[in-house]
Order: C-alpha cells, then structure tokens, then sequence
C-alpha cells in the first residue's frame, strides 16, 4: 500500500464523510473546550459529559480537513463511555505514536504486533499520517484539545 | 522586443526536470517562491568559487570585485524598476517583510504622529499589516482598511473619506490570494492630491510585468529576490530619493554609521544607512541574474504569456467542474495576474493539496498569509496555484486531472 | 578526534586556486568574511536545483523537503554549540548585526529601564555598541564600556563596580581587532552574580575553536554564516528557552503570527515569532553543510592548528621586521585567537593592504568597524591579517615578503 | 608599466615623502579648514590665505595614506598663487579626472596628447589612482577639502 492510500484509508474517508458523534451537548451541565490550528484555521469544538470519573458522551463539530476531521470522530468513538483514567492513558499512547523524531516517526503502529493493533482498533487507521509530518498537527488537533478539557475539569 | 520562449524558460529550471510520486514536478507555487533558472544558481556558485569577499573598505581584488558586483546588482534592480534616482534609492533588505519593517519604523515612527493614519487594504499580506498595528502599539497611530468588494476588488467609491488623515496609502499590486490587480497609479495619485505617499507591495507583480516606479509615480516600492527567480536572503525596498533622505537609520551596527565614540554615533549618508552589517553578498550576485534572465525574456512578455496561461486556466476551470471548483477572485483577466484561489466543493485544501502531490502537483493550501481576505470571504484557507514564466498550459492539464481525483477521493 | 590536515582543508576552497596579479591567493581576511568549501557551495546549488520550495504550511513534497532541511539546519546549529534546550532556542537572522539588534529591541526595550545599563566593552564591534546607542536614545539607558588596558585585555578589576545596575553584560568572545579572547565563562559568573543576564559576540569565534554555550553558562549568542564557512545572508541568534519566552516579537509579518485580524494581531510561540517573511532558506542549508564541515574537521583541532600558526606568525613578525612591524594585539596566543592587526612604521594601512595585494595576499586595512577601540589606542587603522582553517605557515611567508616590498617602497 | 606602478609613481612616492607646504598659518587671518573620511579615518586640515581674489598660501597637516598625502602635497604646490577663479577651476578639473563611470574611469588622462599633459604638470601623476577606484576618495580628500574652503570664504 503506497503512503499515500495508507494515509486515506477507508476508515478515515468514512468517518470524514459521516462523523460519529456531531452535535452540541448543552453547556453547563456540559464542559465545551476549542481547538484552534492557526496555521491552517482548522478548529474543533467539543463537549464533554463527565459524570463520577466517567466520559458519559462526548460530541464534536467545527470544520478542518479529513484528518483532523476523522480523527475527532474516530476518538469520540473511543473514548465515549470510558473512565477518565482510561480515557487519558488513550490521549497519551495516541499522542505518542503520532511523534516523530528527527529521523522519522518513533513509533511504527505497522510495525507492531497484532496485539497492538487490536488494542488501536478503528484507531489503528491514523497510523498512516506519521509519514506526514505536516499532517500530524491535523491528527491531534483534537485530542489536543480533549487533553485541555479533561485538564480544565481536573487538573493533572 | 525580446524572445520569449515557455519552452525554453522551462528547460532552464533545473527543479522542473525533477520527478515525485514518479511525475515530473507540475509547479505551481510561484506565488509562495519562483523556481530559479540554472543562470541565478551559477551566478552564485560562480561568486563564491571566485570572487567572495567582504564589500567595501578591501583594498584586494576580490574584495573590490566583490563590492562591485554588490553595488552593481543595486544599480541593476534600479534600472529593472526604472528608478528616477538609480542605485542611489535602492536597499537590500533580507525580503519584502523586512522592506515593510523598515518603512514603518524609520519613515512612519518619524513621520507619523497619534492619530495620522496608514491606508492599507484588506486584501493586503501579513507583511503589510502587522509592522503598521505594531507601529499602532508603539506610538498611537490608525490602521485604516479599504474594504475589498464582493467581487474581489478594492472598493474605491470612498477613498477620498478613507483617505483623511492618511500619512501613507500602503497596498499590493497583485493580492496573493486573489490575483487582483490594483489600480497603483490611480491610487498613487489620489494618495498625493491628498498629501499622503504611497507604499507598493510587489512581492507578486514584479516577476509578472513590467515595473516603472517612476511612470506609476510612486514613493516605495518592496519585493524579495525569491520570488522574482532569485534567491532567498534577499529584498529590495526602493524609496524615492526625496523621501531616503528624510529617513533616519534602521538597524544599527557597522557599514551604517559615519562614526562611532563612546558616546554615541552618527549615520552614514544614503543607502548605507540602512544596510547595518555584512550584506547579503552572494544573493545580490543572484538577483542580478535573475533580473538580466527576466530582461532578457522582456517582462511585458512574460505577462502576456501569464495572462493567456490563466485565461485558459479559468476557462477550463469552470468548463471542466461546473461549479465545484470555485476560484475565489475575479474571472477578469484585464484585472488579475496568475494567481487562482480554488475552493473545492466539499475538500478542504489540505486534502486537495496532498491529493495533487500525488500527481506532484505543487499547490500551497492556507490562508497565504492574508487573514484578515480570508475572514472577509469567511473562507478558512484556499488551494493555491499560480504561475510564473516557466509555467505551461499542460500544468493546467495535470492540475485539473489532480482536482477530478480530489473531488471524486471525497466525493 | 577527527582527522584534520589544512592541506586537504585549502583543496575543499575553491577560491584559494584563484590567481591574482599572477599568484595564488594568500587569504589573510577571514574575519572579515570566511571562504565556503565545495560542499557548502554546492549543497546550496543542489538545493535550489532540487528542492527550493517555501518552507511551513507546505504540504506537497518539495515543500517538505525544503522544511526539513531548514529546520534541519536550526537543529544542526543547536548541536553545534550545545545549546540546552535544541533547535527551538535557535533564531535565523540575516547576519550577527541583526541578531544584536533584536536582542536590542525585543529583551532589551522589555526588560530595560531609563538608568538601566547594558555594559559592553571598548573592544566591541559596532554591531555591538551602536544598537545599544539606538536603546539608549529610544528609552534611556546607559551605556558603559568596560576599559581596555595597554596590554589589550579588558581591565576586570573593577569589574563588580562596573556592573552596578547592569541588567545586560554584552561582550565579544574574540576581539575582530586585537585578536584577544576575553574570559566569557568568569563574565557569565560575574554577571548573573549581580543578577544581568550576559550576551556573547560570537562572530569571530564560532569558527575557530570550539562552543558551548552550557559550559559557558550564557544566555545570548550571535554570529554570522558568512564567517563560519557558511553563507552571506544568514546569521544566528541563540537565547537560553527561558529568556527567549518572556521575549515579543521583532519584525512583523508573515510566519510570525498566530492570529491576523483587522483590529490587531497575535503573534506565534516559540522561535517562530523571530522570523517574519520568508526566511533565509538556501543559507540554511549552508550553514548546515558548514557546521557539518566543520564538525568533521573538530573545532578543538581548528583551534590548536590556528593557534600554531598565530604563535609562529608573531614570532616571525618580531624577529624579521625587529619593531617596524608592530603587533596591535596581546602576544600570548593562550590569550589570543588569529587576528593579527599591523602598524607597519611609516606606512599607512591602506599603502599596506595596496603593495600585498601586489602578492595576492588579502589582508583588510581600516577601522575595522570598532572605531571606540581605534580611538583608545590612537589609531585611524590597522592592516588586518587572520586565519582560518585552511590557512596554512606558507601564508605567513608570502604576507612577510609583502610587507618587507611595502617597508621598502615607502621607506 | 603596471598598475601598480602607475598608481605609486617617483611622484607620489617623493611628495609623501616630502610634503610640500605641510604647516599651519595662524588662523585668523588664515582660514582653517578639515576634512574627514570616515571610511578609513584619513583626515587633512588646509590653511587658506586669500587676498585681493589670490590664494597667496596655502599649508596642510594631518595624516592619511601616501595617495592621500601626496596628493594634497601636489594641491598645494599647484594652486598656490593662483587666482581663485583658477584654484576653482583647477578643482573642478581634477575632481573630473578623478570620475569613475559605471564602466571604468570617465577620462583616461594617458589617453590625452602632450598638452594635456603639460596642462597637468605633476599632477599628472596622480592619474594611475583612477584604476583603482577604492583609492580615489584617498585622491581628493584635499581637493574637496580646498573647495569647502573655498565655498566658506565666498559661497559660490
Ligand atoms: C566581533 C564581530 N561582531 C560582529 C560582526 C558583524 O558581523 P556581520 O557583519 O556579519 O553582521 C563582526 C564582523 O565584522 C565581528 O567581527
Ligand atoms: C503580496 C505579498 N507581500 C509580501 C510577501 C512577503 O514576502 P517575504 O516572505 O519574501 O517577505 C508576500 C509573499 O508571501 C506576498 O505575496
């Protein structure tokens, strides 16, 4: 598979096409939190519905390109219904993997055993963008922004 | 009138013969940064194989060649924008950015005063609008913006109540996101009946057609050697002689001053004054190349092969997409260079962009530094895609192969 | 340790096979300006042959490359002089001057105060005393140089009451003059005693011996491309991540900002906010190729080989001309580098450079951009002769040879 | 002959040597004036003493580089006891031979016959500097010197 299609998989161009989880929550009683990429005006809004230690519903909407766009579908698709815990521990392995070093991405998803993928599921599709390096902004916009909101609700 | 051959302009460009994703590069980003010809990069090496020396005050012949060539490529650039007072008016800067600074910090902090207004436009670059709020922040002045209309021009029917108070009319020649071209020697001369000067951008006009400082009757003019086939490291702020003189210093160190004690300094006279260390030697021997290349090809050439370029290009556009390529500025060739803004139904830039690398398309997608246009038109970014001399109709041909595959990815 | 052999150093230089007035080159005016090796010379061709783009925001491929490589290139300078915190305390400039200017007008007219003092030295280069000056006028600070004494080193003694209400020690790690290297680590410790932050000139000394600018424990660093074996058009200003943070923008423009609107602006994070327009790109990518060159030849080795040279040169200046050669500089080379200014009896610097230019030997006559330090020894000028790495003890011999024919023409 | 040996003729060489007219005159009467360059920091300081239209002497001091010192030597050896209007004349000539177009120097004087070399006298000498452009400023330093002088005791 070239870079190329590895970067719009199937799964990203369905989830860019129809987003899980768009729309608002009322807020209060929900949390909203925007994410900003000045560089190329993407934005994201989210909205968080935390409840004893739990992600109860999450919802998303903003506009950017299909990256960044599938990427907050595909993690409000993850991390709904999770424990904060859980739900941070997602948002730092996910960060992780979308780093790159000087001589490349750190961290190869493709490499990895089937363990590891099934541990991304649908998430696992993202992996393709670390061979861009001007995308990855794109990727983590939101869980960037996911990441400041759980920080305003608790702080670290 | 010169020769002028697409053809053979393209066979110059070493970068063109390059391949990616296995196609030969289709460029089409000349209004982020020109492609040089083999001339300009030799010119350079050549320099530095040769003849490197720091310019002024060496006694040694490579150090008087060196100053010569320095002081040479002034004198060229003066003649290539028809300069009434030669080389005399014309400063290196480090690009078009840095022309702009300079302006706002050593004409307009000492011209200006709390309340004096500076006239820019909406369509205007980054670089022409920030060193002015900045300037605002430092000493009370008012950035003022003549609003761009629906159909992407300036909207002049005011300019004479814009135009009160105004101390400088600051506007681009060519919008780098729209391709309009501005009425410059309209504007010049409403901007002096009203006893205001006048700043041109021509970061995008001066590769693109004919330049004439004086016929436009304008008081400074800033553009970058990159984007005229020279090299990066380089600008050029042209300032008529009348209003250089009036101008103190800019950056402070050695080569501006007259004399240095303990106590203080005195700067030196003319152009000198504002070049404040070591120059940009090397990229001065370059942009004269580039400069004798774009006279050799004649200029008024290059526009109209640009002209009938995107003539064809937006013709095919709308033929070809009907609608779901939008280009964002005016269909009018009389009014607009090579600059063609798409926005394409239902692909954000970014996805178009990468999905035309595939077919080594180079297009720049983002807000081409010009937030405050892309506010106005509600538009977060724009694909980009835009000309220069080397360009030929089948770049268009790929582009729009690249653009069915976009819009049938995401379709 | 890396290999290193000044012959094989002189064969990467183009320039040194040239021949002038029948002879080859003597090259005598590195600090003035360095002489770049093939390898610079042609990663720099390669670039705009292969890969000239403009860098961020980019997404097609070239656009990448060209990213990366400038980018790359912050990180290489990083590495290079060990900066703490990497490539984000790394700032592109167009050359030192430049760099001290925006040390000037962004810390300095943030951190400063009317009675505050920045302290320099009367050996300072003007690059470094005259942004100060523009400083002081703009918002009254004082300005206080730091004595030379007869034997051409700062005179430290009073130091602690020379740093009363200093917020900056600035000062130069090599005199461009007088060859001496001045104690930056016992500054560093003095200045940050009395709580100033302290800034180092680093323009003649990055390219002979090695840096570290968490041993010396400062917090600013400048210098040039041009005198690494790099680039004209390109300079470096590192700042400690710390200070660098509570710096505002300089030049505004394009790549500076986070946010344009018609009512103001925001400017971006990080080294970003330092770098307005298109930066110096290709010079990048030469200062790379430089560092790495030098990298390779291991600066400790520059270091011992030009100090060799130094020492055999003072000797052989004192024993031929027996005090009609004057030495205007220390002559311990444990406290000098490989500048050697001259005051050749009875003959005017100018009459000096004139009859070794007859030898096609270059050597640089004048004030030397540091007229306070002329001034303090009475001087209107001095023949400058300095080495780099591939200079080599035969230069020596053609430079004593010159200077006999100069002593005896206007004897 | 070379270049080189153009530009530091016997000439030159024996009036830096042996200045002619170097000295002061006690200003007043005289008039006193200097001249600076600041690029390599030479510097003249001329002593003008005019009656009846006629510069009856002239004295110089200060310091520079051989073109420059002998060059004001030479002034002063041919302007003394001219009339002012031929001081002026003489003036306007020689900053004219010391011209240099954009193509190398204006006016050759070794081009030019016998008598304008007789016109010239010494000052003949001098015309090997236009070769070599950077040293002209060392040229006429004293010349313009002279004519600031000159415009100060009676505005032109
Ligand atoms: C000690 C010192 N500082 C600063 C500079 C200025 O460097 P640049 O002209 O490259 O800005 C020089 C070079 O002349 C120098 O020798
Ligand atoms: C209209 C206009 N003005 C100014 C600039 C800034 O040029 P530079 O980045 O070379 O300073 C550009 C280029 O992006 C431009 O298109």
């Amino acid at each position: 598979m070239s870079n190329f299609e590895d970067l719009y998989r199937d799964i990203i161009l369905d989830h860019y096409r129809s987003p899980r989880n768009r729309g608002e929550l009322a807020a209060p009683p929900a949390h909203r939190v925007e994410g900003f990429n000045p560089l190329c005006g993407d934005e994201v809004v989210i909205y968080l519905d935390v409840r004893d230690g739990e992600l109860r519903d999450i919802k998303m909407s903003g506009h950017g390109c299909s990256i960044s766009q599938s990427s907050s579908s595909l993690m409000t698709a993850a991390v709904k219904g999770k424990s904060l815990e859980g739900v941070r521990q997602l948002v730092d392995a996910f960060l992780d993997l979308m780093t790159v070093g000087e001589s490349g991405p750190a961290t190869d998803a493709s490499h990895n055993g089937d363990d590891e993928l099934r541990r991304w599921g649908e998430l696992a599709a993202l992996r393709g963008v670390v061979k861009f390096p001007v995308r990855i902004k794109c990727a983590t916009l939101a869980w960037h922004t996911l990441l400041q909101g759980l920080n305003e609700l608790s702080p670290p | 009138m010169s020769s002028f051959n697409a053809l053979r302009v393209r066979a110059d460009v070493p970068e063109l013969r390059r391949f990616v994703n296995g196609r030969r590069i289709t460029y089409l980003d000349s209004a982020s940064t020109s492609l040089p010809p083999r001339s300009v990069i030799e010119a350079m090496s050549r320099y530095y194989e040769l003849r490197h020396a720091n310019v002024h005050r060496g006694v040694f012949q490579t150090a008087n060649e060196a100053t010569e060539a320095y002081e040479g490529s002034r004198s060229a650039v003066a003649r290539f924008i028809n300069a009434p007072g030669g080389g005399d008016e014309v400063v290196f800067t480090k690009n078009t950015t840095e022309s702009f600074n300079l302006i706002a910090r050593s004409w307009g902090a000492t011209h200006m005063r709390a309340g004096d207004v500076v006239l820019v436009t909406e369509m205007e670059h980054h670089a022409n609008i920030v060193p002015w709020f900045q300037l605002r922040d430092a000493i009370g002045i008012e950035v003022r913006f003549i609003p761009v209309s629906d159909d992407f021009r300036l909207e002049l029917r005011d300019l004479d109540a814009l135009l009160r108070d105004v101390k400088l009319l600051s506007v681009t020649a060519t919008s780098n996101v729209l391709g309009t071209k501005n009425p410059v020697e309209e504007l010049a001369r409403a901007a002096h009946a009203r006893g205001a000067l006048i700043a041109v951008d021509g970061a995008q006009s001066v590769a693109h057609g004919p330049t004439d400082v004086t016929k436009w009757d304008i008081d400074f003019l800033a553009f970058s050697g990159h984007k005229v086939l020279g090299p990066t490291g380089i600008g050029v702020l042209w300032t008529r002689q009348g209003v250089l003189d009036t101008m103190p210093p800019f950056l402070g160190g050695g080569g501006m001053i007259a004399d240095v004690r303990t106590d203080g300094f005195l700067p030196a006279a003319g152009v000198a004054r504002f070049e404040a260390g070591t120059p940009p030697i090397a990229e001065a021997v370059g942009l004269h190349a580039a400069i004798r290349y774009l006279d050799a090809l004649g200029m008024a050439n290059v526009s109209a092969h640009e002209d009938a370029l995107t003539a064809d290009a937006l013709t095919r556009l709308s033929e070809t997409f009907n609608g779901r390529v939008r280009v964002v500025g005016p269909c009018d060739t009389r009014e607009r260079g090579g600059v063609i803004s798409l926005d394409v139904a239902g692909v954000h830039p970014h996805d178009v962009a990468q999905v035309l690398d595939q077919f080594a398309v180079c297009v720049r997608p983002g807000h081409h530094c010009a937030k405050p246009l892309m506010r106005r038109f509600a538009l977060a970014a724009t694909a980009r895609a835009s000309f220069g001399p080397y360009s030929l109709r089948r770049d268009t041909d790929v582009l729009l192969e690249g653009l069915e595959a976009a819009l049938k990815l995401f379709g």
